[in-house]
């Protein structure tokens, strides 16, 4: 039974990574359209909307090319173990006010740990592709998402001590409205920290498409490359539902669908924004990138801990 | 008054590190951080007093009056240690005694050190050592005492050395170390014995239990304390380090050679008193120790030609003087001798130190007139050694007299070399009087008064010296004693001292001549320990390093090579293990592994 | 039960990881095998055995952390003796302190 | 049997089957899956018997930290070769038979101990942190401390590489 649950939630998650993924990617063709003074898609359907749905056959009548000399099992499904532990991780965002898909007593840990796995699919399908710039992107992935994780998790870790518990439904129960300005600096770091590890621009170093051609994918094609660009969507659309949950109360302001709405309605505008923030900066370097990492993120977690702490004391 | 003596400690030890690390820039603001510390001290001790009244505690010296602190330490299910300060009369009494000393000797050490070059080293230790010096008298167990009591001996030692270019100075330094070590021995061991007997250190427990102990228990404890205190205050064969401790500055031997470390063998006896009280033998070897202690040094004073090694074997004897009376079972007596003797000697200090930098010498054949270019300081000088010398109505007659009285009720023998020790002080310090300050300079330099800031802790401590003897009969009662004086032995040392002075004031004219014949130098040496220290320790090194020889050359090597034949065999053995191969490692490490569950498995069927 | 076997059996695979492979990094896999086998073990036993499984898991998670600790360790020496000679197996390693 | 025991049987039978892969395969990324499957398979146990934090704390520290290290480290070491060389082992009949023996002892000495008064309460998160707080504090101080002075000794590693 609870497998059949489970089966249907994962189908469900899917579903909404690949709609979402459809959806952005349009709009992210407009946003970055209007933000560069151009139109983006419009031919097909008002505003071209159409274009996305003309996006999906393309992707996935393309010809799935095996490179010569690649490892062929782990290069043909590293890029489930990049989609699966994200679509996975969607599972925990507390939808409704005291309901979850997977309503767990370590859900926030969960939805820090899992994603993690994902780092293995990006190291392994670079390797299994054989190829230099492959695996240069993936090594920096790695890197970047491994070292990014700490002051994601440290963000995260202060609404956990204000809350009291690691269970996302309980958070957003005990959600109050001070705590928007009592953890914004952690709300910031956890923002930036999620698009490094989503490895989106303006920490898209492990794509680099003008260096690396586009790094640890550059091999891939068809859904395949599809997979990963899902993949990417997907954990932008769950770190956004989850920021907006955790921070901001999310699914807390109201009851019913109303509150549901809303909540979906700020997760949006949170990915505008980071949409907005990739076609507006331009990319970091390398060192940039780690020193950035441990030298401001991480110390600026710390201290949000810090306040939180003694808040959480306080009270 | 808690907070007076946390702020004591606070100040002292802060200070200590501030002024040690801020270097000698910043000494002449951060000084005052060393006499705020002495200072609070005092004024703790003193509003304890005044806040207690009269009479506030009866009997034997009693401690957990007034509990500033206390934690366990080192804490066990059924036994611990707890460490902690508390204050009580005799604690308020030194309190004063260490900050007005203390305050004065800083305060003094101003102009005294201001050419030195390492003096934020120098206050900073006395800062350090001020606040030991208070945690050993308000210690409220035998370990805090003790561990004050060592940090004190570090002080000492360090501030001997202060000048350890000189390798006279450091060489001091060492055997003071070392021979108060010889004693802190006894006393650690004292403090063993005590916690396997009575399972605490702390004071007022310890004491509580003292009755139930066996008496030779008692008896070797008491010995044991006694010769940490011998060491600590330079009693008969551990005085040998004092008279060399004067290579310190002379501030220093103010403070720790005269007045305060020095006495805390008598504070430590005197604290412990009921040990002592109920071990009768060994308080008889306290009298015969201190009687042979105050009578030979101040003969050896006689004969110096160091205005400081003078004070020095002065203050062995005044020493010997409160042990006396320790023995004699006076212990008031000695506590309140302790005190004057801490105001007047470290005056006497103080005030050569102020003719030693206004003469340019220290040596009493080259000094000479210095009363008409030292006024205040040879003023000052004539109250301290009056004091000394027991003339009434100064501070020192009372608390002599109160001793020699006490001695000569217990053992007239002993009274009686006291009594004669006592005009041998006057007569010594007549002569040095005589020979420092009257006639004509001899020396080279221009003498000249000292600064205000040396002349003013001069005239303080004068004062005290002048008048603290009008509160001998508030001392006694304090402590449950009685005042007044025996009309008989007043007379009897008035007289002695008039004489001994008379023939002090002829020595004095014949001029100083370096002791040059056998029993002179002998006594002049400290009656010739050092040179049996000496040749004992030669022989006996001798003797020790023979016999090791034999045992080195055959047990040890013998063993060794057997050793050695033994590891080469069974290397030549194993030598195939050893191949660099970590995959055969960690096989060898299964293996042992399993051997090893093997023999579980075998063993527990 | 089925645990405990099955972890004692992890173990010796573990072992017999480290025991014949060649390459170091599959040696340290071997020994992170070993490493959670017993870890596996701690936990199932102490709750086998009636223990708190709070304290079980939280001394589990201490050994789980100590590990990740040693095996990021044992990786960066791994990569360093790489770089300094590229040597990457175990009998290449027999003069290390020739050098 | 009922279903968590099937459950538990096939995460045990799944970390076997990791570790076996993990010491025989000759492939550098089928080591790295089978070594994932024993982690995972390790985090399933935790979960079933003993504690979800433990489980998750499992993933995150070993699927999402070591083992991303071990892989890396095995891109680092053979990323300069051009064909792909195979992980090989020294197959040994006396190292099988160490790992048997020790197997064999392991079962013969746990087992008796593994009674049957098993304890089916897992533990929660609050549980773990208050005896990690409470009486484990000093423990984990000292995790914390061996922490820090790993993250050193990584540092110093991999300095001094840098420098020869």
């Amino acid at each position: 039974m609870s497998l059949l649950l489970g089966f249907a939630y994962g189908l469900a998650a899917v579903g909404l990574i690949a709609g979402g993924a459809v959806i952005g990617v349009w709009w992210e063709r407009k946003v970055a359209g209007r933000i560069q003074l151009r139109l983006g898609p419009q031919q097909l359907g008002p505003a071209g909307v159409f274009q996305m749905l003309a996006d999906v056959p393309k992707l996935l009548f393309k010809e799935d090319i095996v490179p010569y000399g690649a490892d062929r099992p782990t290069f043909r499904y590293a890029p489930m173990l990049v989609f699966a532990p994200i679509a996975a991780s969607v599972a925990v965002v507390p939808f409704w006010a005291g309901w979850a898909p997977l309503d767990s007593v370590v859900g926030v840990a969960f939805f820090l740990a899992v994603p993690s796995v994902a780092v293995l699919g990006m190291l392994l399908s670079a390797w299994a592709s054989h190829n230099t710039l492959s695996t240069i992107g993936g090594m920096r992935a790695a890197a970047q998402m491994v070292s990014y994780e700490v002051p994601r998790t440290l963000a995260v870790l202060s609404v956990v001590v204000l809350a009291g518990s690691l269970q996302p439904t309980e958070i957003t129960g005990a959600w109050r409205w001070w705590w928007v300005p009592l953890t914004a600096v952690g709300f910031l770091v956890y923002l930036i920290a999620s698009v490094a590890e989503m490895n989106r621009g303006p920490f898209d170093l492990p794509e680099a498409e003008s260096e690396l051609v586009a790094g640890y994918f550059a091999d891939y094609s068809g859904f395949r490359w599809a997979i990963f660009m899902m993949a990417e969507y997907g954990s932008m659309i769950a770190a956004a539902l989850f920021g907006t949950a955790l921070f901001l109360g999310g699914p807390a302001w109201f009851a019913g669908v109303g509150g549901l709405i809303a909540y979906v309605g700020v997760a949006c505008v949170i990915i505008t924004a980071i949409m907005w923030a990739k076609w507006t900066f331009p990319r970091m370097r390398q060192d940039h990138l780690m020193t950035f990492c441990w030298t401001v993120l991480t110390p600026l977690a710390l201290v949000q801990l810090l306040v939180a702490g003694a808040v959480a004391v306080w009270l | 008054m808690n907070t007076a003596v946390l702020v004591t400690f606070g100040l002292s030890i802060v200070g200590a590190i501030a002024i040690a690390l801020a270097g000698a820039r910043a000494v002449r603001f951060s000084r005052w951080i060393a006499l705020a510390a002495p200072a609070a001290a005092a004024w703790s001790g003193l509003s304890y007093l005044l806040g207690a009244g009269p009479g506030g505690t009866g009997g034997a010296p009693y401690i957990g009056e007034a509990v500033v602190v206390s934690v366990r330490w080192l804490s066990r299910a059924d036994a611990g240690i707890g460490v902690g300060l508390a204050v009580d009369s005799l604690a308020a009494a030194m309190l004063i005694v260490v900050g007005v000393v203390a305050a004065m000797v800083v305060l003094f050490s101003f102009g005294y050190m201001a050419e030195d070059r390492a003096q934020a080293r120098y206050f900073s230790l006395l800062s350090l050592f001020t606040g030991a010096m208070a945690a050993l008298v308000t210690s409220s167990s035998l370990v805090g005492l003790f561990i004050a009591w060592e940090i004190v001996g570090a002080c000492s030692y360090l501030l001997i050395g202060f000048w350890y270019t000189r390798k006279s100075a450091a060489n001091a330094a060492m055997k003071a170390f070392l021979v108060t070590r010889l004693g802190d021995v006894g006393l650690l061991a004292g403090l063993a014995v005590l916690y396997h007997e009575t399972h605490t250190l702390d004071l007022a427990s310890v004491m509580a239990a003292v009755p139930d102990l066996a008496g030779p228990t008692v008896a070797l404890v008491a010995l044991l304390l006694f010769a940490g205190a011998a060491g600590k205050s330079a009693q008969f064969p551990l005085h040998v380090w004092l008279p060399d401790a004067m290579e310190g500055p002379t501030p220093v031997s103010a403070l720790i050679h005269a007045a305060t470390m020095v006495a805390a063998g008598v504070f430590l006896v005197a604290r412990t008193w009921p040990i002592f009280e109920a071990a009768e033998g060994t308080r008889l070897l306290i009298l015969a120790i201190g009687v042979i202690t105050a009578a030979g040094a101040s003969v050896s004073a006689l004969l110096q030609t160091d205005i400081k090694k003078v004070l020095a074997y002065s203050t062995i004897s005044q020493l010997g003087f409160m042990f006396a009376a320790l023995g004699a079972g006076a212990w008031v007596a000695a506590v309140f001798h302790l005190v004057t003797h801490a105001a007047f000697k470290s005056l006497l200090f103080l005030a050569a130190g102020s003719v030693i930098h206004g003469s340019g010498t220290q040596d009493l054949r080259e000094m000479g007139g210095l009363r008409r270019a030292m006024p205040v300081t040879s003023a000052t000088w004539i109250v301290g050694a009056a004091a000394l010398a027991g003339l009434p109505p100064l501070s020192g007659f009372f608390s002599k007299d109160a001793i020699l009285e006490a001695v000569w009720h217990a053992t007239p023998l002993a009274g009686a070399a006291l009594f004669a020790a006592g005009a041998v002080t006057t007569c010594y310090i007549t002569r040095a009087t005589r020979l420092a300050f009257c006639g004509t300079f001899r020396g080279s330099a221009r003498p000249h008064e000292s600064g205000a800031t040396m002349w003013l802790p001069l005239v303080v401590l004068a004062l005290g010296a002048a008048s603290l003897g009008a509160a001998s009969g508030e001392f006694a009662r304090a402590f449950g004693g009685h005042g007044g004086l025996s009309l008989p032995v007043a007379a009897a040392s008035i007289a002695l001292a008039v004489a001994g002075g008379l023939v002090g004031w002829r020595l004095g004219e014949t001029g100083a001549r370096r002791a040059q014949s056998g029993v002179a130098a002998f006594v002049a040496g400290g009656w010739g320990v050092d040179a049996a220290v000496v040749r004992l320790a030669g022989a006996s090194v001798v003797a020790s390093a023979a016999l090791s020889e034999r045992v080195d050359a055959g047990i040890i090597d013998g063993a060794v090579r057997a050793v050695e034949r033994l590891a080469q065999g069974i290397s030549g053995e194993l030598e195939g293990l050893q191949s660099g191969d970590g995959r055969a490692y960690s096989g060898l490490v299964a293996i042992g592994a399993v051997l090893v569950v093997g023999l579980t498995l075998w063993l527990g069927r | 039960m089925i645990v405990v076997i099955g972890c004692a059996a992890a173990f010796a695979i573990g072992l017999y990881a480290v025991l014949t492979r060649r390459e170091l990094i599959a040696i340290l896999a071997g020994a992170e095998v070993m490493l959670g086998a017993a870890n596996v073990q701690l936990v199932a036993l102490a709750l086998a055995r009636g223990g708190d499984p709070a304290v079980a898991s939280g001394f589990s998670l201490l050994v789980v952390v100590v590990a990740a600790a040693e095996a990021a360790v044992g990786l960066s020496i791994v990569v360093t003796a790489y770089r300094s000679g590229a040597r990457s197996r175990l009998e290449e390693f027999g003069e290390v302190d020739a050098e | 049997m009922s279903a968590s025991d099937i459950t538990l049987a096939a995460a045990v039978a799944a970390m076997i089957a990791g570790a076996a892969g993990t010491a025989l395969t000759r492939d550098v990324t089928r080591l790295v899956v089978s070594l994932g499957a024993f982690l995972l398979s390790v985090a399933a146990i935790f979960l079933i018997v003993a504690s979800s934090l433990l489980a998750i704390a499992q993933v995150f520290v070993y699927v999402g930290g070591v083992l991303v290290l071990v892989l890396f480290a095995l891109m680092v070491v053979h990323r300069d070769t051009d064909e792909r060389v195979g992980l090989d082992s020294l197959h040994d009949i006396g190292a099988a038979a160490v790992a048997v023996a020790v197997f064999a002892g392991l079962v013969a000495l746990l087992l008796p101990l593994a009674g049957t008064t098993g304890s089916q309460t897992r533990a929660l998160p609050n549980d773990i942190g208050a005896f990690l707080l409470g009486d484990g504090v000093v423990a984990f101080e000292i995790a914390g401390v061996l922490l820090l002075v790993a993250l050193l000794a990584v540092l110093v590693v991999v300095k001094g590489g840098e420098d020869r």
